[in-house]
């Protein structure tokens, strides 16, 4: 059923007794053409974009839960090209531009939000890193501002100018960033997927993949064997343990990342705001909550859950850079397995076995990702060849050398 | 978490450093292939169980630790200094 | 008038008044109230509004629960937002204001949101608000989001003190009722070091909702003890403190509000490291599921029995109690008891024993429910329906509803164990935990006042034993005997399903019974999907009084039990923390320590302006009173350098001794060029890799003696730097014979530059410091005004420079002496700013440069790099694409006029080419103005270097709108051949 | 040519600052057992084990600090140890507070996660931990009346004078 205000009202009047499923719970066939596993943003974005815009439409996404469980429905929200580097920037600014057409697209309202991505800086250093990766931004068409202090100040009056240990000198503003409604991106797609035809197979987890003479046959799920052409694996934190399936290492560690959100408070807060001198990024949530997260625990994990230390860090940042929070209550903090690369940057490629894709390495960013990844994710399975935009995020690059280090920190994933 | 440092006791893991897989010590030859090597720096298990891996007491004793840790309960199997086994 | 407070009893100490305000008005009530119950007392029973509706509502709970009664507390700087009335402890002064109502909380225009409630539905936002696509950030979102949220935030900053502790104990015991106090108490006489939290102001837990508490067996025995924990010196005791998380160690946290008579509230965050814990946390009651289940009014039986018996205070006049476990009768027989007329008790079981429908002199309804309640902005009446459909209304002001019980399992949740179901208890019953963790009272199902207090001591008994620890002797009270009622089962009773009034299910969301139903007929079937799609459980109160009717009402739905169901996850925290009570002490100024250097008061004294670099404040530049703009200050301070002498503290750069016959070995390894042959009195410059082939970090080391070398790294990457000498040493090569300390901050440092920087030195060393003596590069201990020092003969600047270092206590008087030794040359201090004019203008490295994306080749020392020996980084570093001739290397880069200039941060583009990705040639990572050039120089990366070695190119600057003309150049803007230096 | 003067790093400090030598011993080599006799034979006192520290006087003081490094106070190595230790000279490097007993191991509590009960940190016992954001090495020397020291960087010595103040305030006025 298509929505809009009209049929809301129409359906209003009926007592909303008349809505459909936004999807179907089928059982699965014995084979598809194309098995995607994942139903987080990018496996269920890329099910969408294989039939809608490559045509093939005997599909499957395999959850080994519920769709949107894992990091699409747990992340802060934040949407931004705002890269260093031009294949991240390219391939970022594809995914802004399809988030600009999104609700309309998917007949969903996802809520994108552009009241602008601020981040700011703190000393000299800072500011001339900022100007190199803003500069590139605007080489590459995207829309960059630097503000000074009296900037910022305009745009965010209630931050900590005056009595700071590192005081603000100003910020990199990108004012088409901003936030997107995360539950709702994996149910947009979700339905959308649905209506062109994929299945949408929750609580089936994949076991294994069946393997022979190096060309993948189907994937082993505790609901049985499902045979397929291709695979395409988008599990963001359970990257490497899917590889595992097809004996493969990745240059990829599982990491926890928390995210907090406080009761719901009148606007406060009207942009995205990461601080330059701490751990903590901010924005307000359209029901009130002040919703942020800061840095990694540090150490592998596949438990969805954070340490305390870490707690202390992101409000130690947050009570720093706007000392207005202090009173504002944490209300609950979750945790999120992260797929950490070796240099920061994804991974959009075929794996050594044939027919065997990978969608991963999307550290704590790849929310922002998710309409370009499924649409060059569907492109690369559909047509066996990468989309130019993302042709750069190739499993190959770390052993070349050709790593796309944003923040220079080296093979040390915890560091990203 | 609490890591037993096996030099300090009982410890809170805020005092430690993370590096990442105890692999990390078996570096290879410089006669080593260059294939050999990226698996080295670049590629990881990334077990979901146990796990042994690299710690250092940074605000304690300062000495690095090999710690075999469960990545899905965070239980804490066995610590012994990396040097005992380097 | 407190029109609605008992004569007699309660826990408030009469003898006390305290005054206190609600939306501007004054009222009284007495110390030992909560401001719930002075409220009510008052004869307020419309304590909010709700969040999407804007419905009037009452209090619902006695407890930390509350959906409802969130008000704002405070006002200015103090306002606080969305506290729960009902856990805040009445003091002098209180300011209290409802919230999320304009413009009054009993005229509320946002109210006609109600009437839209047809529209309002589950997840109606995702399916409308679309067209025309720019009005979302323009329109629609900035309107929800004005009538979204519940208080406001103050918007000065937080002024509260939080402080924070960390404690460890023997058995940590959470919750004061029965249970915790019984484990506490034997875990005190044991002689265990104890610690017992409970959140409420009064121990006691269930305790205290006995009429006359303190006449009671039980209420004497707690009180007692209590005032021997309190007086136990190894027990801490710790009230109005709720144990908000579990976390992996087990490590507890838990967050202490302020001492209500304190001058001075402190707010302390705890952080508890218990060997063993007894969690004690009870259970709470819930409602019931039926039309018009929010009108203020509407309570929970057990809360409305905590009002009459621990507060004296009347909820009602007239009361309707709507049960199905045979605790809302003993809550009825309290209403009663304390004057409160009972009109119906309304049990939707049947055949009760007339010993319990006896505790109440009320109509009595047996298997009939309420399927309505009506009223405004006040509860009116109650319609009660029969099994065989008759309705009855009975008029009340108070409806006491009891659902059934839920063990307060929370905390045992946040390690990610699931509890299960427990079809016998109608309940989820936590999973067993790991790490010394067990349960007592009501929690895990010993839901009388006797067996909690039994389990309770077992409990201790338990964790004792594990401990090794003798167990002493402890009696407590008898308890059951007035229980000669045996207990009936309870039945659960989630929603009454005849309702066609708005039946709510989480009162502070606003989600009704049709929400659920909704949602799944959209195919939102798990539990966490239904919870997200109508954000049941995700108010303030995380669901605690109504998750599990909602999803029952799910379970329902879809013919399911509620075993396969399944329950939402549990996180911390708790209740809701405040962001500045984790961040503690560490906000504002005192957000990091601040790292001195040496100088540091000497600098203050000369007027030096300072910049935060990493912990360190350093000083950027020392402006003489006629200097207006710093640049005026830096060229000074600069040009003092080129042409005379300067000096600058350099104290912060990591040094490092190194220890060991096997020292230069590891040096061999760790740095990119040779050391075996480094003679002792040398110094040498290194680059190190990380082991990927890019570049770590640089600096100078000095071999002082056979076996002892000084290391200095940059100051950011000290520590670094320091961690990978470990790293090296015990997890790739233990069999060397190294040892590392730091001691950067045993020593004052200072850089002594320019061309009298010699004469200069002389006079602070009778060491000869001539050219043949201590020539370039050379390092030496010395005696620097009568303290054991060291010279080395470095440059950063290019210029005949030394570093002298001496003990750090001399360091501020050490600056002082230099400054007098070079008077006479005109002697001059430089601060950071000019230290980086200086080695831009040499080419020397920085941050900048090494930004962990550059290898050596591209910072122009590849040729550098020993053939001779492995080194970290050496293998990768060979690699061809890291070698390939596009890839951007160093360069300098000057503007092409005095008077144009640029800033770190541009791009190069060849002049003629389109300003795009594809021709971009690389970037600048340092610029200056440079008095020596006289133009504005800088450092950059630049693809084909060589060949555009002395071209024109277009330094590119959107950000800042600039465009201007550059030259490539060499980095090396002064002395490239490094005569000076060698002078 | 004249002296230079030492000035006191901590202006106001909260406690005594101790006025004395600090250093570092290393065992060479890493022969931990040599070492421990050398120093033995030569200044009459063991080398203390992990987590341990040993007093002579209230100026005497050795702690242990790492595997196979000694922090030491107010002792001169003799010469006879050279062969058997690396030293470094921190007495510039460490600032050392003495803090009373009770009310220290109350501040210290403040910021650090280490069991510093009285029955659980006992004297003789010393440890190296984070105290807020700082690093320190403390100790209770086996002395009455008892105190704790707390060793710190000194660039950090200000800043940790500050905090400890600002805990101490904080303490008195609840
Ligand atoms: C706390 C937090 C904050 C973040 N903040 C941001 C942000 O502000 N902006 C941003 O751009 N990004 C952010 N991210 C990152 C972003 O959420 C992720 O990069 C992105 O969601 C990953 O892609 P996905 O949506 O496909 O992953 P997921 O939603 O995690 O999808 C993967 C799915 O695979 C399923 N799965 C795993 N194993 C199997 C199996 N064997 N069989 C079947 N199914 C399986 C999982 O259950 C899961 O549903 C954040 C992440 C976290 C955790
Ligand atoms: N069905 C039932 O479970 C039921 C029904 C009616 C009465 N009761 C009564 O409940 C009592 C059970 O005794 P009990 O000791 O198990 O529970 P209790 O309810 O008496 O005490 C629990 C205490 O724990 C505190 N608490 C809960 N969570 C906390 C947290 N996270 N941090 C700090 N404090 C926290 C509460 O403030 C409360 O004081 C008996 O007196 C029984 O009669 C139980
Ligand atoms: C942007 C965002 C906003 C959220 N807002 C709320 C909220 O207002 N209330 C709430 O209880 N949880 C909120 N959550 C957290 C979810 O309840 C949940 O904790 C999170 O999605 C992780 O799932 P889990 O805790 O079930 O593992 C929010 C989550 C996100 C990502
Ligand atoms: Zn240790």
């Amino acid at each position: 059923m298509q929505f809009s205000a009209f049929n809301l009202l129409r359906n209003a009047v009926s007592g909303h007794r008349h809505w459909q499923p936004m999807w179907r719970e089928p059982e699965p066939n014995s084979s598809y053409d194309v098995l995607i596993i994942g139903g987080g943003g990018h496996g269920l974005a890329t099910a969408y974009y294989l039939a809608k815009e490559f045509g093939i439409h005997n599909i499957a996404v395999l959850e080994k839960g519920w769709i949107g469980s894992g990091n699409v429905g747990r992340n802060t929200t934040i949407i931004r090209s705002n890269y260093m580097l031009h294949d991240n920037i390219r391939f970022y600014e594809r995914a802004m531009r399809m988030w600009e057409d999104q609700e309309q697209v998917l007949n969903y309202n996802t809520m994108v939000s552009q009241r602008g991505v601020l981040n700011l800086f703190h000393s000299d250093p800072q500011r001339h890193a900022f100007a190199r990766r803003g500069n590139a931004m605007r080489i590459n068409g995207v829309d960059a501002e630097l503000l000074d202090k009296e900037g910022v100040r305009r745009l965010v009056p209630y931050l900590n100018f005056d009595n700071a240990r590192f005081p603000i000198l100003g910020g990199l503003l990108q004012r088409r960033g901003g936030t997107v409604r995360h539950d709702a991106v994996a149910w947009g797609y979700g339905r959308a997927a649905d209506q062109e035809g994929a299945h949408l197979v929750q609580r089936c987890e994949v076991t294994g993949l069946r393997i022979s003479n190096n060309k993948v046959m189907g994937v082993e799920t505790t609901r049985g064997y499902i045979g397929a052409e291709k695979v395409g694996v988008a599990v963001a934190g359970s990257s490497s343990l899917l590889a595992n399936m097809a004996g493969l290492r990745l240059p990829i560690e599982s990491h926890v990342l928390q995210a907090f959100v406080t009761e719901g408070l009148k606007p406060v807060l009207n942009t995205v705001v990461t601080y330059g001198a701490g751990h903590f990024y901010v924005s307000q949530s359209d029901k009130g909550g002040l919703v942020f997260g800061g840095d990694l625990d540090g150490y592998n994990s596949y438990a969805q859950r954070g340490n305390l230390a870490t707690v202390e860090d992101v409000c130690e940042g947050a009570m720093s850079m706007m000392p207005r929070i202090g009173k504002a209550k944490i209300l609950r903090h979750w945790g999120g397995i992260m797929d950490m690369s070796m240099d920061g940057s994804p991974i959009i490629d075929k794996t050594s076995v044939d027919g065997l894709y990978l969608n991963a390495g999307w550290c704590y960013g790849g929310f922002k990702a998710t309409p370009a990844s499924g649409f060059c994710f569907a492109h690369l399975i559909a047509k066996d060849e990468p989309h130019p935009d993302a042709a750069a995020f190739r499993l190959d690059r770390f052993g070349r050398g050709a790593v796309i280090d944003e923040k220079g920190q080296g093979p040390q994933p915890n560091l990203h | 978490m609490i890591i037993p440092c096996p030099y300090c006791g009982r410890r809170h893991s805020s005092e430690f450093s993370y590096l990442g897989d105890a692999s990390l010590m078996r570096r290879p030859d410089f006669e080593a292939s260059e294939e050999m090597w990226s698996d080295y720096i670049y590629l990881r298990d990334n077990r979901a169980g146990n796990h042994k891996e690299l710690w250092r007491h940074s605000f304690g004793c300062g000495a690095w630790l090999i710690v075999e840790r469960n990545t899905v309960t965070h239980d804490v199997l066995s610590v012994v200094p990396a040097k005992d086994q380097s | 008038m407190q029109v609605r407070r008992c004569p007699a009893g309660g826990l408030i100490d009469r003898a006390s008044p305290v005054r206190f305000s609600f939306d501007g008005k004054e009222y009284e009530g007495f110390r030992g109230d909560t401001l719930a119950s002075a409220l009510l007392a008052n004869g307020i029973n419309l304590m909010g509004r709700s969040f999407k509706y804007h419905r009037p509502r009452g209090v619902f709970t006695a407890d930390s629960s509350e959906p409802n009664a969130l008000m704002e507390i405070g006002s200015g700087a103090h306002r606080d937002p969305n506290v729960k009335a009902t856990m805040e402890e009445l003091v002098d002064g209180l300011e209290a204001r409802s919230q999320n109502r304009w413009p009054s909380l009993a005229f509320d225009v946002m109210a006609v949101n109600g009437l839209l409630s047809p529209i309002f539905t589950a997840g109606f936002y995702y399916k409308t608000f679309m067209w025309p696509k720019s009005f979302w950030e323009k329109v629609y979102e900035p309107v929800i989001r004005r009538a979204a949220g519940l208080g406001r935030l103050s918007d000065e900053p937080d002024p509260r003190t939080y402080e924070r502790r960390h404690i460890h104990c023997d058995i940590l015991v959470v919750g004061a009722g029965p249970a915790g106090l019984a484990a506490a108490l034997l875990g005190a006489r044991s002689g265990a070091r104890v610690v017992l939290a409970d959140e409420d102001f009064h121990l006691g837990g269930s305790l205290l909702n006995l009429r006359n508490y303190k006449q009671t067996e039980e209420g004497a025995w707690a009180d007692a003890a209590i005032a021997e924990l309190n007086n136990t010196p190894k027990v801490t005791v710790l009230p109005k403190t709720a144990v908000f998380g579990l976390y992996d160690g087990p490590v507890f946290a838990a967050l202490q509000r302020p001492q209500a008579a304190s001058k001075n509230p402190v707010t302390f965050y705890w952080k508890i490291f218990p060997k063993q814990t007894i969690l004690a946390t009870g259970a709470s009651e819930r409602g019931v599921v039926f039309g018009g289940n929010d009108k203020p009014g509407v309570m929970l039986a057990s809360a409305a029995q905590t009002y009459v018996n621990r507060f004296a205070t009347k909820p009602g006049r007239r009361s309707v109690v709507f049960t199905s476990t045979d605790d809302g009768w003993y809550s009825a027989a309290a209403l009663e008891k304390a004057g409160i007329l009972v009109a119906a008790v309304v049990d939707p079981r049947e055949g009760l024993s007339p010993a319990l429908t006896g505790t109440v002199d009320a109509e009595c309804f047996q298997g009939a429910v309420v399927e309505k309640a009506r009223g405004g902005r006040h509860l009116q009446d109650a319609i009660i329906t029969a099994e065989n459909g008759k309705k009855t209304t009975v008029q009340c002001d108070l409806l006491a509803v009891s659902g059934g019980w839920s063990p307060n399992i929370g905390l045992t949740c946040h390690l990610g164990a699931k509890p299960s179901w427990d079809s016998a208890r109608s309940a989820f019953m936590p999973a067993k935990l790991p790490g010394g963790i067990a349960y007592a009272g009501a929690l895990e199902g010993s839901v009388s006042t006797g067996t909690a207090l039994k389990s309770g001591l077992e409990a201790a008994q338990k964790a004792l034993d594990l401990l090794e620890m003798h167990s002493a002797e402890i009696k407590i009270p008898t308890a059951e005997k007035n229980l000669n009622i045996s207990r009936s089962a309870d039945m659960p009773l989630w929603r009454v399903r005849s309702a066609k009034e708005k039946a709510f299910v989480d009162l502070q969301h606003d989600v009704v019974a049709t929400d659920i139903s909704q949602a799944n007929r959209e195919g939102f079937r798990s539990v966490e999907h239904v919870k997200r799609y109508t954000t049941l459980g995700m108010a303030t109160d995380q669901g605690r009084t109504s998750n599990l009717n909602g999803l029952a009402i799910l379970a329902d739905e879809n013919n399911m039990p509620m075993s396969s169901i399944g329950l939402t996850t549990y996180r911390p925290p708790y209740v809701p923390v405040a962001v500045g009570a984790f961040a503690g002490e560490n906000a504002g100024l005192d957000f990091r320590p601040k790292r001195l250097p040496p100088s540091h008061r000497w600098a203050e004294r000369q007027g030096a302006v300072f910049v935060e670099a990493g912990d360190w404040l350093r000083a950027q530049y020392f402006p003489k009173t006629e200097e207006k703009h710093w640049r005026q200050s830096v060229d000074r301070e600069v040009t003092a350098v080129r042409t005379k002498v300067g000096f600058s503290d350099v104290s912060t750069l990591g040094k490092i001794d190194i220890f060991g016959p096997d020292a230069s070995v590891l040096l061999e390894r760790v740095y990119i060029n040779a050391w075996r042959k480094l003679a002792v009195g040398k110094a040498r410059y290194g680059l190190m890799l990380r082991d990927d082939g890019f570049a770590m970090d640089d600096g100078t080391t000095a071999r002082m003696a056979e076996d002892h070398y000084v290391m200095t790294t940059t100051t950011a990457k000290a520590g670094p730097v320091f961690q990978h000498l470990k790293f090296c040493h015990e997890c790739l090569w233990s069999d060397l014979n190294v040892a590392f300390v730091s001691s950067t901050d045993q020593w004052a440092q200072y850089a002594l530059a320019g061309p009298k920087s010699r004469d200069v030195l002389q006079r602070l060393t009778d060491h000869d410091v001539s050219n043949e003596a201590l020539p370039y590069m050379g390092a030496t201990a010395a005696s620097i005004l009568g303290v054991e020092g060291r010279i080395f003969r470095l440059s950063f600047s290019g210029e005949l420079a030394y570093e002298i270092a001496v003990p750090a206590r001399y360091g501020e008087e050490f600056a002082e002496a230099i400054m007098d030794a070079g008077a006479a040359e005109g002697i001059e201090p430089y601060g950071t700013e000019a230290l980086g004019v200086l080695r831009i203008e040499k080419g020397h490295l920085a941050g900048p440069e090494l930004n962990g994306q550059t290898t050596a080749q591209d910072l122009g020392m590849g040729r550098m790099m020993s053939k001779k020996k492995d080194f970290i980084g050496r293998k990768m570093a060979l690699r061809s694409y890291l070698n390939a001739p596009d890839r951007a290397s160093l360069v300098g880069i000057r503007a092409s006029d005095p008077s144009i200039s640029f800033e770190a941060g541009v791009h190069l583009f060849a002049p003629d080419a389109p300003v795009d990705p594809a021709h971009d040639l690389g970037y600048v990572t340092s610029a200056v103005f440079s008095p020596t050039v006289d133009a504005t120089i800088g450092l950059g990366f630049l693809s084909h270097a060589e060949e555009y070695s002395g071209r024109l190119l277009r330094a590119v600057d959107p950000l800042r709108g600039t465009n201007v003309s550059v030259e490539v150049c060499s980095p090396h803007f002064v002395d490239p051949d490094g005569e000076r230096l060698r002078a | 040519m004249p002296s230079l003067v030492a000035h006191p790093i901590v202006e106001d400090p909260v406690y005594p600052i101790v006025d004395e030598t600090f250093a570092y011993w290393m065992s060479k080599g890493g022969d931990t057992l040599k070492l421990r006799k050398a120093v033995e034979g030569s200044c009459g006192f063991v080398l203390p084990g992990p987590g341990a520290c040993i007093a002579l006087s209230e100026k005497e003081q050795a702690v242990w600090a790492a595997p196979d490094q000694w922090f030491v106070m107010g002792v001169n190595p003799p010469a006879s140890l050279a062969s058997h230790i690396h030293f470094a000279e921190q007495s510039d490097g460490r600032v050392v507070f003495s803090l009373p007993d009770l009310e220290g191991r109350d501040l210290l509590a403040a910021g650090c996660s280490v069991d510093l009960h009285p029955e659980a940190f006992l004297p003789g016992m010393a440890a190296t931990s984070k105290i807020n954001h700082f690093t320190a090495l403390f100790w209770q020397p086996t002395l009455e009346p008892k105190r704790i020291n707390v060793a710190v960087f000194r660039s950090y010595a200000q800043s940790f004078n500050s905090w400890l103040g600002d805990r101490r305030r904080s303490q008195q006025q609840i």
